[in-house]
């Protein structure tokens, strides 16, 4: 496992690679959701309420 | 005019693609990291440093597919004057520009053990360079005007304006440098890697796209409730 | 003043069910007029009730989002090349560069339009108009707002076109510039020609009045019940947004 | 009958170039700012002239895009802001029209003058003899593009305060190929290498230019009247 680790002495640049593209991607798509609830929870705040008797 | 899906319709159409094309991206990415770390063989002269290469190369293909896709959303803006079309190119944008700067860091991440140095003016890394910038640019005059609908026909000229551009710019980097490797994968004679590398290649590739398309949908929810947010917002103020 | 005394082949200037919107919001839908050839219409509303935006959108700087606007028989569509030798539009801005006198902005105003030189007296008749001949060749940076105002009324004279577009003409002007104003309007109405002004100030000049304002009711219809909210949250939506 | 539309382009360009040299123009500016920029990678890189000369000509096109961008930030920035915009707007010429005398007033009134004095500063850099003739053929035919292009960036930002940064990121990467060719033929020719192709691609880059800059600068420019 850990010769598997080392990658043939390049662990560090390979590791960082795959890490910086795995956070970067797994980031944005984060806030991609975050943002796009909370827009829609504030869409669905301002339009009004249809009262259920209405 | 708005044969096209207008917000309800398309919020439907989105809701309908997004579990496949998350299901793809979930296989893809396991079998694409699978096959990148673990099944394919070390490179002879660069040893695992290759592998690099499985995140790299995909990377840069997104972000030149993906401004096209910036681009073509602008003329459909510009020419069918489609109120959908321009929020296309902005929710695009930042995922455009989250992918070529991938390209960048694990570009200069590849060349250190291949050629010594974290940046080397090399053609292919230098018009990614440059493809980044267009996308700061593209990004920056959806935030310079007031009016949101005009900076998105802004954004859509300089977008239109920038893919007639990239060619020129693709070729005159080049030009400038001829001493990149020759492009392995892009040759016209087809891939001139072994199949054993190719494949890994090919379904992360896939897994990025699958990748963009899910967080494009994603981003487009979100840039419709901003824009309707913008609208409600100024009826009220006029109302 | 010898203005030129032919009369303009001028049609009627109608719009049908103009609505505009700008910047995201509705400044007036469902909006008819028609001017004939020799008629005058002035413009009323409150501020902000879309006197100004009518203006602009006829003038092809503004696109209608519904209606058509016709020039006798043919639809003017923006920017066209017609429509661009057809009127004359002085907005609230007036278009003069202060580094240069007011005889070279009325030249460089003169051949932009025609692609024609303007005779030296003919340009001294015109500023007569306004009183300003004895400034011609003062820069215009050292000119008062008021006298400014009344240069860039000269425009009307520099570009002989049959439809004038003129928002709050009258702002800053004095007694006997006013009659000159008056005398010029009616004079263009004489030949033929078609004016359209924004302007509560009756200038002198008999003409129709359009309201812009009851237009508007129309789009903001205005009742209490939540109900209100709805359609008023609807109705200033553009369509493609709606929620039916 | 129609208005004669070759006077009336004439009109737009003689307007222009008198106020690019008028006060509050941009024509001054722009050829101090080019003779100063240069002066200071002097002060930077040091005299010696190995120095100096090897990295002239690159010095003296970068310096000289940036000049031409520099006084492109005002093209239409001040017609809009007096008003005067909407008259060109309503010109026969049409705005595509209008835009291609602005710029050919700014290529004339601005960046022609930048061009004759590259001689002194090639003087300042140490130049190779030889680069001199190239190097001012390679701004005669590549500076039309900076000026086409920089005109779309001036005007999709003429209505934003402060537009001129915001225009530099929107255009200096588009100047890449025009910079790359221009410099590219003057090294040609200081190492005895017909300068030639990089020439002729230079002419492509600014025919394309020619193209693009007009119709995109009018079509942003109807955004702005809006």
């Amino acid at each position: 496992m850990a010769e598997f680790l080392d990658m043939g002495g390049y662990a560090v640049f390979v590791w960082a690679a795959y890490g910086l593209c795995a956070a970067a991607l797994v980031g944005l798509a984060l806030h991609s959701l975050k943002a796009g609830k909370q827009a829609r929870d504030r869409v669905e705040a301002l339009r009004p309420r249809r009262r259920k008797g209405a | 005019m708005h044969r096209f899906a207008n917000p309800a319709e398309f919020n439907r159409l989105a809701d309908r693609i997004l579990p496949w094309s998350l299901a793809i991206m979930a296989g893809a990415f396991a079998a694409g990291l699978y096959l990148a770390l673990f099944a394919s063989p070390p490179d002879y002269q660069q040893g695992d440093s290759v592998r690099i290469m499985y995140v790299h190369v995909p990377a840069a293909w997104m972000a030149m597919f993906t401004y096209m896709v910036m681009a073509g959303a602008s003329f459909t803006a510009l020419v069918w004057r489609h109120p959908l079309a321009d929020l296309a190119g902005k929710a695009a944008a930042p995922i455009g520009a989250t992918f070529t700067a991938l390209a960048l860091v694990t570009g200069s991440l590849w060349g250190k053990p291949m050629w010594g140095t974290y940046w080397e003016w090399d053609g292919r890394m230098t018009s990614v360079l440059v493809l980044f910038f267009l996308y700061l640019g593209y990004m920056a005059v959806w935030q310079s005007m007031d009016d949101e609908a005009k900076a998105g026909r802004a954004a859509s000229i300089l977008a239109l304006v920038g893919v007639a551009n990239i060619p020129i710019i693709k070729f005159s980097v080049d030009w400038w440098n001829t001493l990149h490797q020759p492009a392995s994968v892009m040759r016209m004679g087809g891939p001139t890697i072994d199949g054993t590398m190719l494949w890994p290649l090919l379904i992360m590739a896939l897994a990025y796209k699958a990748y963009f398309v899910t967080v494009f949908l994603w981003r487009m929810k979100l840039e419709i409730n901003r824009r309707k947010l913008s609208v409600l917002s100024q009826a009220e103020v006029y109302g | 003043m010898d203005q030129s005394a032919h009369s303009f082949d001028s049609q009627t200037l109608s719009g049908h069910g103009l609505a505009c919107r700008r910047g995201g919001r509705l400044v007036f839908s469902g909006l008819d007029f028609s001017v004939a050839p020799g008629r005058l219409l002035f413009l009323h509303g409150k501020n902000g009730s879309g006197k100004s935006t009518l203006l602009r959108l006829i003038a092809g700087f503004l696109p209608a989002s519904a209606g058509d606007l016709r020039y006798g028989t043919d639809v003017w569509d923006r920017g066209d090349a017609a429509l661009s030798e057809t009127l004359v539009y002085a907005g609230h801005d007036n278009g003069l560069k202060t580094a240069l006198t007011l005889r070279e902005n009325s030249e460089i105003y003169a051949r932009i339009m025609t692609g024609r030189p303007i005779a030296a007296d003919r340009l001294l008749d015109m500023a007569d108009v306004f009183g300003l001949g004895a400034l011609l060749d003062r820069p215009v940076r050292y000119f008062s707002s008021g006298q400014r105002h009344r240069a860039s009324l000269m425009r009307f004279l520099l570009a002989d076109r049959p439809v004038w577009l003129m928002d709050e003409p009258t702002v800053g002007l004095d007694a006997d510039n006013r009659t000159a104003l008056a005398t010029l309007m009616q004079h263009h109405l004489d030949r033929g020609g078609i004016i359209l002004a924004a302007s509560h100030d009756p200038i002198g000049v008999a003409g129709d009045v359009l309201n812009v304002d009851e237009c508007n009711s129309l789009a903001h219809a205005k009742d209490v019940a939540g109900g209100a909210f709805v359609a008023q949250y609807n109705n200033s939506l553009h369509p493609f947004w709606r929620e039916d | 009958m129609a208005a004669p539309l070759r006077s009336v382009f004439m009109a737009v360009l003689a307007r222009d170039m008198r106020l690019a040299w008028s006060q509050g123009g941009t024509g001054t500016m722009a050829l101090s700012f080019f003779l100063i920029a240069v002066t200071l990678f002097a002060f930077g890189v040091g005299p010696e002239p190995q120095v100096l000369s090897r990295i002239a000509a690159g010095v003296i096109w970068v310096v000289a895009l940036l000049a031409c961008l520099l006084s492109l930030d005002r093209l239409y920035q001040a017609d809009f802001e007096d008003g005067s915009l909407d008259d060109l707007a309503l010109s026969p010429l049409g705005l595509a029209g209008v835009a291609g005398a602005k710029i050919l007033a700014h290529w004339l009134a601005t960046v022609l003058p930048l061009i004759l004095i590259t001689p002194l500063l090639g003087l300042f850099m140490h130049l190779g003899a030889d680069g001199y003739l190239v190097l001012i053929a390679s701004l005669m035919i590549g500076t039309p593009a900076l000026s086409l292009i920089g005109s779309i960036g001036a005007a999709l930002t003429v209505s934003v305060r402060r537009g001129g940064v915001l225009m530099a990121l929107l255009v200096l990467p588009l100047y890449v190929p025009t910079l790359i060719f221009g410099v590219g033929a003057v090294d040609a020719a200081l190492n005895m290498v017909t300068p030639m192709e990089n020439l002729a691609l230079l002419g492509a880059v600014s025919l394309v230019a020619l193209v693009i800059g007009p119709i995109a600068s009018a079509a942003a420019l109807r955004l702005a009247l809006e």
